[in-house]
Parts: structure tokens; sequence; C-alpha cells
């Protein structure tokens, strides 16, 4: 049997993508995941424009994940201009980031995912059978989006965070109600994670994984840091990222490709919950228990439930977080240099986000920009493969629905992939 | 006028006790300047000079559904809210008098008219800063258009009552004021002979009329003309400008129809474009003679006083310096160094 | 008259213009219940790519052979096309340097060689218009809620919307906010396009022009201010650049051309 | 919330809003020109349609509503003489007239007004009338002189002198052919030029029509023009010629307009609102308030 299969394109991720599966005398020749979105050159953008500026810029890489595009250009350039900033916007920071992972978690977890495990084609569909879990999806959103609209400006491309400072901070009403409606949320997560339960998850592609993530120093489980762990137990400094990521250029994709010592990882919130599940607590720590087994490390659906009791230890800790922005002073930050390289280090929804800057008297002088999603694509052709093979030998005849659950169960944002690349350097 | 005195600590309270006939707004700190918020009269700064907006906001809102369509039929849409306003001064006070004419006059505007009937206004008196000049505009001082106002001497308000509302509420509250003694009238002539040598601006308004006529065909107005932006701040900011816009929008939250009105500017592309994309004044030089001309002149032959109160709002608002008084001084020949004066701007 | 049917398309961008759209959370099933949503990738797996449509919004620039493909599709099928975001609108920042170096030298750069991506050629990214009709626009990156909703709504009605012709610094007043521009700081709002509410002033940032430029932008006059401020001709030009879309581009290298040579990469 | 004491008043008045439009069905509807179209619209009142049919002047306007759409004005181009309904002749040019082109007979629209000046009608009583009207200009001059004629016997000569771009281009063609035929008055049409070849009258601008203008009383003519701004400027050079003086002369004016009172500001000229103090204007107005054509 010769077959083509093309799955084009993707429905709910972002970005254009595609997926070509070639197989000859029911044998798999090719599984290739294409990047369609064109490509918009960010590295190049950036070149001769203010660290501002190229933080402005840098965060149009994607809407999706546009705060920690944000959080890591911010990061890398306070990092090459050696700025010092005190802790209360470090807070500010945090409290943003954290509205960030549950807008984005929601969204995927949700609106994106489940409707694939329960059979339906969009969320909207689900409401009929699902209405308490589809509205409280929508609360959860508006309640992410709603945090970074008061920290960080508004839901999508807010400009409030910057280098070094914050244009307003959100007042005291502000914060109280952030407060108090993520302890109300609560429910609609747990409520949401108990769908997970009644689920079947497919193993036709599973197959031992590496995983990396941030390793925050402080000891927490946190989505920035300047270290980088890897699942074998290496801790690299930020600035060393390249040793694990080592970028490629392959034909069909604008997104480039990157393996670890010659193999497939993977970035996002299984590979968090994976390396930093010791700093786990609270009810999230109870779920994690309760849906942890060791599939975990070889079949990428778990990055869905991942994605959902990290949106609940979110919810956990913000009240905290908000308590400490309100007692801690505001100090202004302490100014650097002019000319520097600085490394920044987050953890995007969807996993692991690098910029690199390098800044020559206030200009840009050069970028480097590590998407989760470029991570990501040798990892998701690998279990496409696998699942290719495994299902021809049963013998199923749908194979692109099976293809795209392993693609959203990535989250994938193929736009940001796309255009973040590596610069060639002659 | 009936005058009574009221000692300084009694205002707040005064002003609290207010909040029985409806919101109490009054002029609050923002960054250095100055805005129109409903807080506690604690908060309320004496010495605020011109707000950012001025107090038409509250009569003109900046955006307000004036009309609903449902089931087939048009329904007047008619928000007013019971406000106390404290803090206006002479000028403002002249500009809103502007208002009053403007809009009662032939068609009376029912949704100013409920706004306004829904106002009580107190006025305060103020002390020049440098870019005030009603001095100039002949408005520097006010006898109608409020209920009540307060002038601030050092130890005491004297607080004029301008309308039987304004007695009426002051009646209720004898107690926090008392008659005024000769005293008080030798310190207020004091106060007032203080307040006038206070005025800094040099410039004549004298025959002004005449000369912006005149000018029509001067080349100012081209170079003026070059370096605005259109971005119709000093329309937004002026008291005594009136124009607004209207539009249809449709929310499907509600499933309802809502004809709005919002302030627009002279200063806009379209708002001289008629059908077919013809503009009457496609240049930002016509559509800055249009805004001095009708500021200085035309309202002048109307209702026989300039449009311009001589708050400085557009003094301090103008990006490229374009106002009042850098206008007048490059009119009549008087040294000027605006921005837009000096500055050469090369169009492609 | 059924309800109208739309459709909701991405070109290359960074799907902010549709996520907003997701982002109306408490209006969503409303959109969904006043339209007929033929195709909405980013948010459902079902479409029909075969009826023709009432509404197409379509976001993104157009950036490669496919997004020129798509796009020509989407017209030919849809009665009215609505280009929302800056990328669709003016091109997205990825256009900032048209009418300036050369683009194939900086894919070059990215990518190495000019063919090292086979997939599908990949072109200078522009707006819809330089290509197809377009019916009315959104700009914004991204859109807002409010505009976007009252843009439904009209839509829904059966009227093609049309946007405020004046610049943020409007809605800023209206907002009563201190003008940064006299404080000094860089900001974009007289010669950008109001719709955000003048969100970035109103958080004490100087708007950087992402709802791109006002039909009638003074952009003369407002190089000439902020260089009047102790900016300097290459600093201005960049900022300008950065949401300034094609034409802007265009506009900008010209006069960067008359006044020292060169241009504004 | 303590209940407020009532000093301050939050009342909704009953009176009359003037910017709540009434409903009007539209009972007839033809193609004047291949862009311009005739409609005839009745309000749905009943108890308002004779009172607004009647109070109106010649040369008002009306402001038109659609749902959605928005608001814009219209010259009335019936007379009151002739009550009951009311008329407008509409090219479509943009979105309210592209909205309102798509509306069938039997469809609502929404109308307020009158609004504005008007001809004085009662200062040209006992005058001899010069009407000049080019191109859509013939709409509101439709009106004041369907009344004139119905008011036959209070006017000394009437003139009316009509241009078109081509036959395909004049409006109301069969009515004014009809009124070549009566003898209480002149009438002239021309076209610029007649690609049909069918054209029965003058050819050329409408200046040249000026040769039939006879034995008019100069001192005590009022004279009318009502075109595209371009046509003015020669229109009324031949009055001048003619000796009429410049407060006689009238013309109206276009403008935009939001409000039609005197408030939204967008149709202001100088000191002049275009929709209280004019459409109408004279010639004397013009030539003090510049900018005004
Ligand atoms: C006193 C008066 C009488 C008029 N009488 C007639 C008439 O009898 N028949 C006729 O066909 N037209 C008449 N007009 C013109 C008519 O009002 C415009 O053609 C109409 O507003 C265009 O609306 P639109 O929505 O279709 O066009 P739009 O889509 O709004 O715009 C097309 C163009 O018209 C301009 N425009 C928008 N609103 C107005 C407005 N209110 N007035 C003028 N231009 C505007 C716009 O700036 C744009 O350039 C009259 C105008 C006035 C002021
Ligand atoms: S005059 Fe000044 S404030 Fe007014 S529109 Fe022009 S630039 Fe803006
Ligand atoms: S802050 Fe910016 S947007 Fe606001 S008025 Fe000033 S220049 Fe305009
Ligand atoms: S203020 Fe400017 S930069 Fe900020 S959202 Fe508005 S248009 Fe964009």
């Amino acid at each position: 049997m010769d077959r083509k299969i093309n799955v084009e394109p993707i429905a709910r991720v972002e970005g254009h993508g595609g997926i070509t599966v070639t197989i000859e005398n029911n044998e798999v020749k090719e599984v290739r995941f294409d990047i369609l979105e064109g490509p918009r050159l960010f590295e190049q953008l950036v070149i001769g424009k203010t660290p501002e500026e190229s933080v402005s810029i840098s965060s149009r890489i994607c809407a999706i994940c546009f705060l920690s595009h944000r959080l890591a250009e911010i990061r890398a350039q306070e990092r090459a201009l050696d700025i010092k900033i005190g802790k209360k916007l470090q807070l500010l920071r945090k409290l943003a980031h954290f509205g960030e992972m549950i807008e984005s978690h929601s969204l995927h977890y949700y609106l994106l995912a489940l409707p694939d495990y329960l059979g339906y084609p969009d969320a909207i569909s689900m409401v009929k059978k699902f209405p308490q879990e589809v509205t409280g999806a929508l609360e959860l959103k508006k309640y992410g989006n709603k945090v970074m609209e008061i920290v960080a400006g508004r839901r999508v491309h807010g400009e409030n965070l910057t280098v070094g400072g914050i244009g307003r901070i959100p007042t005291d009403e502000e914060l109280d109600w952030i407060k108090k409606r993520a302890k109300e949320l609560i429910i609609e997560i747990e409520r949401g994670l108990a769908v997970w339960e009644k689920l079947d998850i497919p193993d036709y592609m599973e197959e031992e994984m590496t995983f990396a993530s941030v390793w925050p120093e402080d000891g927490s489980y946190d989505f920035r840091a300047d270290t980088i762990k890897i699942s074998d137990g290496t801790e690299l400094p930020g600035d060393e990222y390249k040793t694990l990521t080592n970028e490629r250029v392959v034909p069909h994709s604008f997104a480039k490709r990157c393996r670890y010592k010659g193999r497939p990882y993977s970035v996002g919130a299984q590979a968090r919950m994976l390396i930093m599940q010791d700093r786990l607590d609270g009810e999230a720590l109870k779920w994690f228990k309760k849906y942890y087994n060791e599939r975990w490390h070889k079949n990428p659906h778990y990055n869905n439930v991942a994605q959902a009791i990290e949106l609940l230890f979110c919810l956990e800790h913000i009240p905290e977080i908000v308590d400490e922005i309100k007692k801690t002073p505001w100090e202004d930050a302490v100014e650097g240099r002019d000319s520097g390289k600085g490394t920044g280090i987050v953890e995007a929804p969807r996993g692991l986000l690098i910029h690199h800057t390098e800044v020559e008297d206030g200009r840009v002088k050069y970028a480097d920009y590590v998407i989760p999603t470029t991570q990501n694509l040798d990892a998701a052709e690998l279990y496409m493969r696998n699942a290719v093979e495994n299902l021809i030998k049963q013998g199923a005849e749908d194979l692109e629905l099976p293809l795209e659950m392993i693609v959203r169960a990535y989250d994938p944002c193929i736009s940001c992939s796309v255009h973040l690349v590596k610069v060639i350097r002659k | 006028m009936r005058v009574f005195k009221m000692e300084k600590g009694n205002l707040v309270p005064f002003l609290r006790s207010l909040e029985e006939f409806g919101e109490v707004w009054g002029p609050v700190k923002k960054g250095n300047s100055f805005v129109y918020a409903h807080e506690d009269p604690e908060k309320f700064d004496l010495s605020a000079i011109r707000t950012l907006i001025p107090a038409k906001k509250f009569f003109l809102p900046k955006v307000a559904t004036i009309l609903k369509f449902k089931n087939g039929a048009w329904t007047d849409n008619r928000e007013c809210k019971k406000r106390v306003i404290f803090g206006l001064h002479p000028c403002d006070l002249h500009a809103l008098n502007i208002y009053h004419e403007f809009y009662t006059r032939i068609y009376e505007d029912p949704y100013y008219t409920s706004n306004r009937e829904a106002t009580l206004i107190i006025g305060l008196s103020c002390l020049p800063d440098d870019n005030c000049f009603c001095n100039l505009t002949d408005t520097s001082t006010i006898e109608e258009g409020f209920d009540l106002f307060f002038t601030e001497l050092d130890d005491k308000f004297l607080v004029w009552v301008g309308s039987p509302r304004g007695d009426e509420v002051l009646a209720k509250r004898k107690d926090m004021v008392e008659d005024i003694t000769q005293n008080d009238i030798k310190e207020y002539i004091e106060w007032r002979k203080k307040r006038e040598k206070m005025f800094k601006v040099d410039l004549s308004f004298t025959g002004l009329p005449e000369i912006v006529s005149a000018s029509y065909d001067s080349d100012i107005w081209d170079k003026m003309g070059a370096a605005c932006l259109s971005c119709g701040t000093c329309t937004m900011v002026c008291p005594s400008c009136t124009c607004f816009d209207v539009e249809d929008e449709y929310d499907i939250r509600n499933d309802e129809l809502n004809r709005k009105r919002k302030w627009y500017s002279c200063f806009f592309r379209e708002y001289s474009m008629v059908a077919g994309g013809h503009n009457f004044r496609e240049a930002r030089a016509e559509r800055l003679r249009l805004w001095y001309t009708h500021k200085l002149v035309g309202f002048m032959s109307e209702y026989g006083e300039p449009a311009c109160v001589g708050c400085g709002r557009c003094v301090v608002s103008c990006p490229v310096g374009i106002n009042v008084l850098s206008v007048v001084r490059a009119l009549t020949g008087e040294k000027n160094d605006a921005f837009w004066a000096k500055t050469e701007v090369k169009q492609l | 008259m059924g309800k109208p049917k739309i459709g909701i398309y991405g070109l290359t961008g960074c799907a902010g213009d549709q996520l907003n759209i997701l982002n109306c959370e408490d209006e969503l099933l409303k959109i969904f219940d006043i339209f007929e949503v033929k195709s909405f990738v980013m948010a459902s797996r079902a479409k029909d790519e075969s009826v023709p449509l009432d509404v197409a919004f379509v976001e993104g620039s157009v950036s490669t052979e496919k997004d020129l493909e798509e796009l020509k599709k989407v017209r030919e099928k849809s009665r009215i096309l609505v280009a929302i975001g800056h990328c669709a609108v003016f091109g997205g920042v990825q256009s900032m340097y048209m009418g300036c170096e050369a683009w194939m030298e900086r894919y070059k750069k990215v990518y190495g060689k000019e063919d090292a991506v086979t997939i599908s050629p990949p072109l200078e990214p522009r707006p819809l218009s330089a290509y197809v009709k377009v019916d009315a626009v959104l700009p914004g990156c991204p859109i807002e809620k409010e505009p976007f909703l009252k843009m439904a709504g009209l839509l829904a009605q059966g009227v093609i919307p049309k946007n405020p012709d004046y610049p943020v610094c409007a809605e800023c007043k209206w907002k009563e906010n201190e003008c940064l521009l006299l404080k000094g700081e860089m900001c974009l709002g007289p010669i950008t396009n109001s719709g955000c509410g003048a969100i970035c002033p109103s958080h004490n940032i100087g708007c950087i022009g992402c709802w791109g430029p006002i039909e009638e932008e003074n952009f003369a006059a407002g190089i000439a201010l902020l260089e009047s401020k102790g900016y300097t001709l290459d600093a201005v030009i960049k900022r300008f650049s950065i949401f300034g879309g094609t034409e802007r581009g265009e506009k900008l290298a010209k006069y960067i051309e008359s006044v020292k040579g060169g241009c504004n990469g | 919330m303590k209940e407020r004491v009532d000093i301050l008043k939050c009342e909704v008045h009953e009176e009359e809003n003037p910017y709540v439009p009434e409903r009007a069905r539209i009972i007839r509807k033809y193609d004047l020109t291949n862009d311009v179209r005739f409609f005839q619209v009745r309000l749905c009142n009943h108890e308002k349609v004779m009172e607004w049919t009647t109070k109106y002047k010649p040369g008002q306007f009306m402001m038109l509503s659609i749902p959605n759409v928005g608001e814009a004005p219209f010259s009335i181009t019936s007379t009151p003489t002739r009550p009951g309904i009311f008329e407008f002749c509409i090219r479509k040019v943009g979105r309210l007239t592209g909205k309102l082109f798509e509306l069938r007979e039997n469809d609502f629209v929404w109308l307020r007004g009158p609004f504005g000046n008007g001809f004085p009608v009662e200062k040209m009583r006992g005058k001899d009338l010069l009407f000049v009207a080019g191109g859509l200009g013939a709409a509101p001059l439709r009106s004041v002189l369907l009344y004139a004629l119905d008011y036959r016997e209070r006017f000394g000569k009437i003139y009316y002198l009509y241009g078109a771009k081509n036959p395909d281009e004049m409006l109301f063609k069969d009515e004014f052919f009809g009124m070549k035929e009566r003898q209480d008055f002149d009438c002239y049409l021309t076209v610029d030029s007649d690609p049909t070849g069918e054209w029965p009258y003058d050819i050329g601008v409408v200046t040249t029509l000026f040769k039939y203008v006879k034995d008019i009383d100069v001192e005590n003519t009022v004279a009318v023009v009502c075109g595209p701004p371009v046509m003015y400027k020669f229109v009324v050079q031949e009055f001048m010629k003619l000796g009429i003086h410049e407060e006689n002369i009238y013309m109206t004016l276009e403008r935009k307009m939001k409000c039609g009172m005197g408030k939204c500001g967008q149709c202001v000229v100088g000191h002049k609102y275009t929709c209280i103090d004019g459409p109408v204007f004279t010639l004397w107005d013009v030539k003090t308030i510049r900018n005004l054509i």
C-alpha cells in the first residue's frame, strides 16, 4: 500500500504547520513536520535598535507567549547591560508570568487539547455536554488575561514591563482582586483536572525522552532562572544554552531544529514537572502524585495534564505573591553599562525559551532566539514516526487525528518557532 | 450678590455634606497636573491651576450614547448623573457660560440641558501661573454661571451665592458660614490687587479680531500647518470647543444599536470632508486658520466676546507650541519662540 | 437572511489578532451564535472551505507564495474581506525595512542561503492590500477586543465598518493623561491610529506606534519635534519604522534620502 | 447609598428631543440617473404627517437615518404646497447612500427635521425669479420652483435654467419637459454634450441659457443658483452682468453635518454653521465669509 498523508493545516494550534507522512509498501518512508509560517527574520529586525525597542519587537514573535518573550528579552538585556532590579519588580514580573501560564494553559488544555480526547471538533461544540468545564475554562482564561492586562499592560503585547522598570505599578485594589479571584478559581481547574482521569491515553508512540527546563537557583518551582537543567542530570549555565540546543536549518521548515547530543529532546510543562517535581507543593503536588506514572517519561500526551496541574500551582501561589508585592517597597533599578552580552532564560507556557543579545553602545548588535517549539520539533517527528509505524501495524485507517493529537500535545506555537532561527555567522 | 464667609476648616465637612445632592467632584493631582475626580473632598487640591481636561466633560461627555434603536424605533437615552462640581475657576465658568449659550441657542440640546440641571456648580478663586491670561480675555472675574463661588483669603473663604439653588444649599448649612464684616471686604480688595499683579503674560489683545481677519492670507498659517500634527489635543483641552461626531455602534452583547456621540476635532482630516472625498480644508493650515478665526473672530461677532477664556490649556498642551499666545504673537509681529515658529519643517 | 457566514484566517504573523478574538471570553459563544463560523483553524478542526463567505477576517502579512495563494482563494470566495491586525493592514514589524536594505540579504543572514528552505518560496512581507482588494481594516498589534466587537456588530448587521481617522493623542486626552511628548519622551501618539484606547501613554509609556501610521501623518514634523528634544535623527527614524509598515517605510526611505542619503537600516 | 436630596434635577423631560428620528416608509422610488435615485417617503405616524409636511420651507433639509450606518442631510425636493409626503433625490456616494440604494419600497428610513434656513420665500413675493440649476442642484431647486409655480400669482416673471452633463444625467427630465409647455413661466434646459443625438433642446453649459433671460426687473429680481461648486463662479458672473444685487443672489451650500442644529460643528465655515445659518446663503455672505465656496 502506497499512501501519502497530508494534514494541513493543523487545527487548533497557533500558526501554520503541516504533517507529511509518506508510506511505501507499508513502510514509513518519511514523517515530516513542516512549518509553513512565513519567515519574519526577527533576529535581523532588532539589529541597531535600542534595548527597549528590541523588547517591543521580539515580543511580537508570538502572541500567546508574548510575555515570556518579553521577559526573556528583558532578562537578556539586563544581563547584557548589568542592570540590577529590585525585589518588587521581580515579583511583579513573576505575577504577570503566572498570569500568562494560566491564560495559555487554560486555552490549550480545555479549548485545544481536550476536544480531541472527548471526540469534538472544538470546545464550542463541547458546551452542551460539558457546560461547566467550558465556561470554567473561559473564566480561567479570562482571569489569566486580566492578570496580564493589569500587570503587563494588556492581554497581548502589553508594553508595561520594560527593561529595568515598569510603566505603571498595579494599584492595591487591582492586586487584591487578583488574589481574591485566584482563590475562587481553584475549584474550576480541579473540575477540569478530574476529566483527565476518565481519558484513554494512547500509547502507540511511546519512547524514552530527554527533557530540559529552567532550574531556579532559589529552589522554587518557577519559570525564570539563569540555569538550565537536563533530565540526564546536567546543569548548564544559561550562557551555554547552545550545548543543549545545537540549532540547524532544515529545508522543509522555516523553523530551525534542535538536538541534544544528537538526540531529540523535549521541553514544556511535562519537562518542567518531571525536572522540578520535588519543588511542587499543595494541591498541585497531590494531583501530580495522583496522575504520575512511568509513561510520563515517554509519552507527550502527559504534557496536557502537566499544564493543568501547573495551572493549579499558579493559582495556589498567586495569593502569596500578591501579599509580598504589597509589602515590598519599590526600589529603582541600578543602571550598569551600555555594551555587553546577555542571555535571558525563561519558561514559556510551552517550554524553555532563550533570548540571547549582544549590545554595543546602547544598540543591539546581534540576537539569537531559541524557541520551545523549535526544540520540540524533532521530538514530535520522532513520536509521529513511532505512531505511524505502530498504527500501520495495527491496521488503523485514520492516521490524521492521532498525528494531530501528538502535535497538539506540544501546544506548538508555530509562528514563534519559525522566526526563531540561528544566525549563521561568517 | 449675597456673600458669606466660611472658616477654612469647614470646607471639607461642607463639601462632604453635599454628597446628599450628588457625587462631589473636584480637582485632584495627577502627576504634575490636575484632573476632576470623584474623591473624598479631603483630596481636593485648592492650589490646582488648570485641569488637564476642562469641566466640559461633565456636560458633553467624551463618549455618550444618545439614542438607542430597538423594535423599529429610536429612543432617547439620556444618562444624567447628579453631581456637585467644586473648583471651577473664573475662566472655566466663563467657558461654561459659552457652552450654555451655544448648547441652548435655537435648538436646545436636551443632553446638555439635563446634565446642566443635574449639576451644582461651585467656583473657586485662583492665583494665576505663568500661562494664565484671563486678564487679557476679560474673563478673570465672574458674575454668573455658578451656584456658589469660594474666594480663598488667608484664613477664610468668602462664599458668593450665585443662584437660588446655591442659596438653598447654604440655607441648610447656616452653621458653617457667618456674615461678613467690613474688614473682610477690605481683605478681599487687597487680595484682588495682589492677584491682578500676578498675571505675567505680556501681550496685547487689543484689536485682535481685526488683526486675525486681516491676516487671512498671511503665510504664518502655512508655517504652522507644516508643524501641526493634527493630533487634536488643542481642541480636546479647550474648554470652549464644542464639536462632536456621531456614530452608530451595534452592541452584540445586548443586541442593541447605540447611536453615540463623541468629542471630535476640526483638526481631523475627515472633519471637513464631504461626499466624493472633496475636502474643504485639505491643508492643515486651513484647519488652523479655521480654529483661530473661530475662536478669536467668529465668536466675537456672534456673542460679542472671544471664545478664548485665557485658561492657558492650549499653551501647556500643544506639542509643537501652537497656541493662542504664540499665534497672537506671530500675528502681531512680536517675538515668538514657539517650536513651530523657530523650526523649518520640511515636508516631503 | 440566514446568519452571515464568516471565516477567520491567518497568514504570517504572531496570531495575536486571532488570539484576541479567542480572548473575547464573555462574547465568544455569542460570536459563534450570530455568525456561522465556517473556518477558524486556530480554534476548530471543523471547517468548510467550499462555501462562499459573507465576511473573511484575515490576519498576518503575505510572506510566502503559499500565503499569497491562500489569500487569493479567500478573497475570491468572500464578499467582504477584512484585514485584521498590523501585519495584514500595514505589513507588520517584519516589513519595517521596506524600501530599504535588500530583504534577501537579511533573509540569508538568518537562513544561511537563499534556498535553504524549499517548502514555499518566501516573499518580502507585505500587507494584504498589496495584492487584493480589502474592504475594511482593523489595525493594531494586536487588535483590541472593543473595536473588534464593534466591527463584528456592524458586520453582522450587513454594514461595512469604518475606522476613526484620528490619532492616539485624542484617546490619550480622553484618558486625561499628561502628555509624554511634552515631558520629552518619545511618544508616537500623534502619528499613530487610535483604537487601542491610548493604553501605553496611560501606563506612562510612550506609544510605539503599534496601530500603524494614520493616513494623514505629519511625520516630518514628528521627526523635527523629537530632534528638538535631543533625539538623533537615526534614533527617531528607527522608532518610526518599527510599526511604520511598508508605506511609511517607503516614505521614510525617501525622507532620509532627501536629508542625508542612505537608508533606515 | 443615602437617598439624595432633590435639589438637582435629573429627570428626562417629555418634550421632544430633536435628535430622535421618526420612522418613515419608502412609498416610491425610481432611478433618475444611473447613480441618482428618487425617493418618496411618508411618515408612519399619521398624526405627524400633515404637521411635518406643511411646516417646512423649500431649501430646507432633513436628516435621514439608517440604523447602523448613520445619518446624513438631504435636501427636500418636494414642496410644502403638496403635503403628505417628502421627496428626495439622492446620489450614491458612500456608506449611507449605498445602503439606502439597497432598500426597497415599503422599507423604512428614519427622519428628523426640517433643518436649515431655506429659501426666503416671503422675501421673494412680488419679485421676478431667476433659478439656475446644475446637475444634482436641481434637487433643492425643484422644491422652491414647484412652490413658486403653486403660488404662481405671488411672483413676477419666473425663469428656470437647468443644465446637466448629458441627457442621461438630467434629473426629472419628463417633469421638466412637461414644464416647457407651460405658458406662465420660462423653462430652458441644456446639456453639456449629447452622445445620443436625440436631445431636442440646447447644448452647451448652463450659462449659455442666459441669452434667453429678457425683460427682468433687475432691481426686483431674486436669483437662485444650485449646483456643483465649480458652476457657481460662472453663473454668478452672469447674474452680475445682468445687474442683480449681491444680497438678492442665493445659493445653497453643502458641508458635512452630524446634527443639523448648529452643535456638532462639522459644517462650520468662519463663524457660520451651514446647517442653521444656511444652507442657503446670499452672495454677499459668501464674499464676506471666506472659504464658503
Ligand atoms: C444641506 C445638505 C443637503 C444635501 N442634499 C443632498 C441631496 O439632496 N441629495 C444628495 O444626494 N446628497 C445631498 N447632500 C449630500 C449628502 O449628505 C451626502 O452625499 C451624504 O452624506 C453622503 O453619505 P454617505 O454615508 O453615503 O457617504 P460617506 O460614506 O459618509 O462618505 C462619502 C463622502 O461623503 C462625506 N460625508 C459624510 N457625511 C456627510 C454629510 N453629512 N454631508 C456631506 N458629506 C458627508 C464623507 O466625508 C466622504 O467624503 C446634502 C448635503 C447637505 C449638507
Ligand atoms: S495645533 Fe497643536 S495640539 Fe492642535 S492639532 Fe496641531 S499639533 Fe495638535
Ligand atoms: S502622551 Fe503621546 S499620545 Fe498622549 S497626547 Fe502626548 S503625544 Fe499624544
Ligand atoms: S499606545 Fe501606541 S503602542 Fe501602545 S497600544 Fe496604542 S498604538 Fe500600540
